[in-house]
């Protein structure tokens, strides 16, 4: 049991480490939020859920926890790429398709 | 542990100097946010979690949200 | 103040929902099954959901049965299945040295009524392959999508956001 | 878990945050900074999580669960105030 709780902490901890990898290296803030809420969400859940297996008595909090973690982190990346958005941030020179101005004319006729 | 603690340490003193030298209070404000996440990882390793998490949420949440109020009331760059 | 018979039964539904959800949040909290513990914890959750109960009636939560709760157990399992396959896509993507990336920003559109079902559905985009939700208004969202495979919108509402609605239209409906 | 595996899984996720505040430092705009923290807050629970492993203390799991709950109003803060537009 102890061996499967640290299989299982180590690979979210892979994951954490290519989230933060990731939000160093992608080109702007729309991929870096990509990387950083996906991986991190996963990474996250994995660690707690791994420290839970390894210390059984532990596991209800550590749940609550990873829940927690599950769902405020989609709702706060999702803020601040709507901000980001608001606040004219351009897309990179490397993307194909641009349809904002399709649904801020859907905005306006609404 | 020792190499945790000191890179650790390192990481909080640059995030406060970048704060100190940020023309953009926003950024300075995020900044400042960062040092005292770091500064809970330090108290927890120093066995003091009440600490911790009193710096947890005056730091990060609080602190965040007033100076969010201040700089509204006043303006976002500095010359 | 009177209120109508759907009203009152919505509101009844309401208040056993938060009950149970703050009874289990409570549990796993103190994680004990000490009489004691557990007492006070029903009477906080039955005095929370009491007051608080008036708040959540315009989520439209639907009435419990057990075919909702079958496709919200396979809903989880989808759901936990298609984060694995981001993190597997996000982290090839990150790792590979040219950085095979075909960022856009496409609209899509939904069938779903109700708040919460919109909410759940814009969570679980953001959290699987790719696709990430930037804004949303009535019943169309703004995706950025890392690897744009089609610009029409039928077709991108196909690929994004069909796995999740099928079961979502069963449980919300 | 041995002693050695705890010091290199909490490395590991000490040059994670590393790069975190490498893109806070060289971010251009001020919601690239705030991705960097929203990603550093993430990591920065699950680290706490372990560190009360090793330390062997229930109580420290108080901490994470205060910590992931309060940083997404901070978060949330900046980020209503970077939509309204300056």
């Amino acid at each position: 049991m102890d061996v499967f709780g640290v299989a299982i902490t180590g690979v979210g901890i892979i994951f954490l480490f290519l989230g933060n990898f990731g939000v160093l290296r992608l080109p702007d803030v729309y991929n870096r939020i990509q990387a950083g809420t996906k991986c991190t969400t996963l990474g996250a859940f994995l660690t707690i859920v791994g420290v839970g297996i390894m210390e059984p008595a532990w596991l209800w909090k550590a749940l609550l926890i990873a829940l927690f973690v599950l769902v405020t982190n989609p709702i706060s990346s999702h803020a601040i790429a709507r901000a980001s958005r608001k606040s004219g941030v351009s897309l990179c020179d490397r993307s194909v398709v641009d349809k904002t101005k399709d649904f801020e004319e859907f905005r306006e006729k609404t | 542990m020792i190499f945790v603690v000191s890179l650790l340490t390192l990481l909080m003193l640059s995030a406060a100097i970048a704060a100190l030298i940020f023309k953009d209070l926003m950024s300075a404000v995020i900044a400042s946010c960062m040092v005292s996440l770091i500064a809970a990882i330090l108290f927890y390793f120093l066995q003091a979690p009440d600490v911790a998490m009193a710096e947890a949420s005056i730091g990060a949440a609080l602190v965040t949200a007033v100076f969010i109020i201040a700089i509204r009331r006043t303006k976002r760059y500095e010359e | 103040m009177a209120k109508t018979a759907p009203e009152a039964s919505h509101q009844r539904r309401n208040f056993f929902y938060l009950f149970f959800i703050l009874l289990i949040i409570w549990l796993a909290l103190t994680s004990s099954f000490h009489w004691q513990e557990f007492s006070v914890g029903i009477l906080l959750s039955l005095i929370l959901s009491l007051i608080l109960s008036k708040n959540y009636l315009k989520l439209g939560l639907p009435p419990i049965s057990l075919k909702r709760i079958a496709f919200s157990i396979a809903f989880t399992i989808v759901l936990f299945i298609e984060i694995v396959k981001a993190n597997l896509d996000v982290a090839y993507r990150v790792i590979h040295p040219k950085m095979p990336i075909k960022p856009g920003i496409v609209v899509i559109k939904t069938t779903l009524k109700q708040d919460i079902a919109k909410m759940i559905l814009a969570n679980s985009i953001t959290l699987t392959p790719g696709t990430f939700t930037l804004d949303i208004l009535g019943d169309t969202l703004l995706i950025h999508w890392i690897n744009v495979q089609s610009e029409n919108m039928d077709e991108a509402t196909k690929i994004i956001g069909e796995r999740f609605e099928k079961y979502l239209r069963v449980i919300f409906s | 878990m041995s002693q050695t595996i705890a010091v290199v899984f909490l490395a590991i996720m000490a040059i994670g945050i590393f790069l975190c505040l490498l893109r806070m430092l060289r971010g251009p705009t001020a919601p690239d900074r705030a991705v960097a923290v929203d990603t550093m807050t993430t990591t920065v629970v699950a680290l706490l999580v372990l560190l009360g492993f090793v330390f062997k203390r229930y109580v420290y799991l108080d901490v994470a669960l205060v910590y992931s709950l309060l940083a997404f109003v901070g978060l949330v803060a900046i980020a209503r105030f970077l939509e309204r537009g300056i």
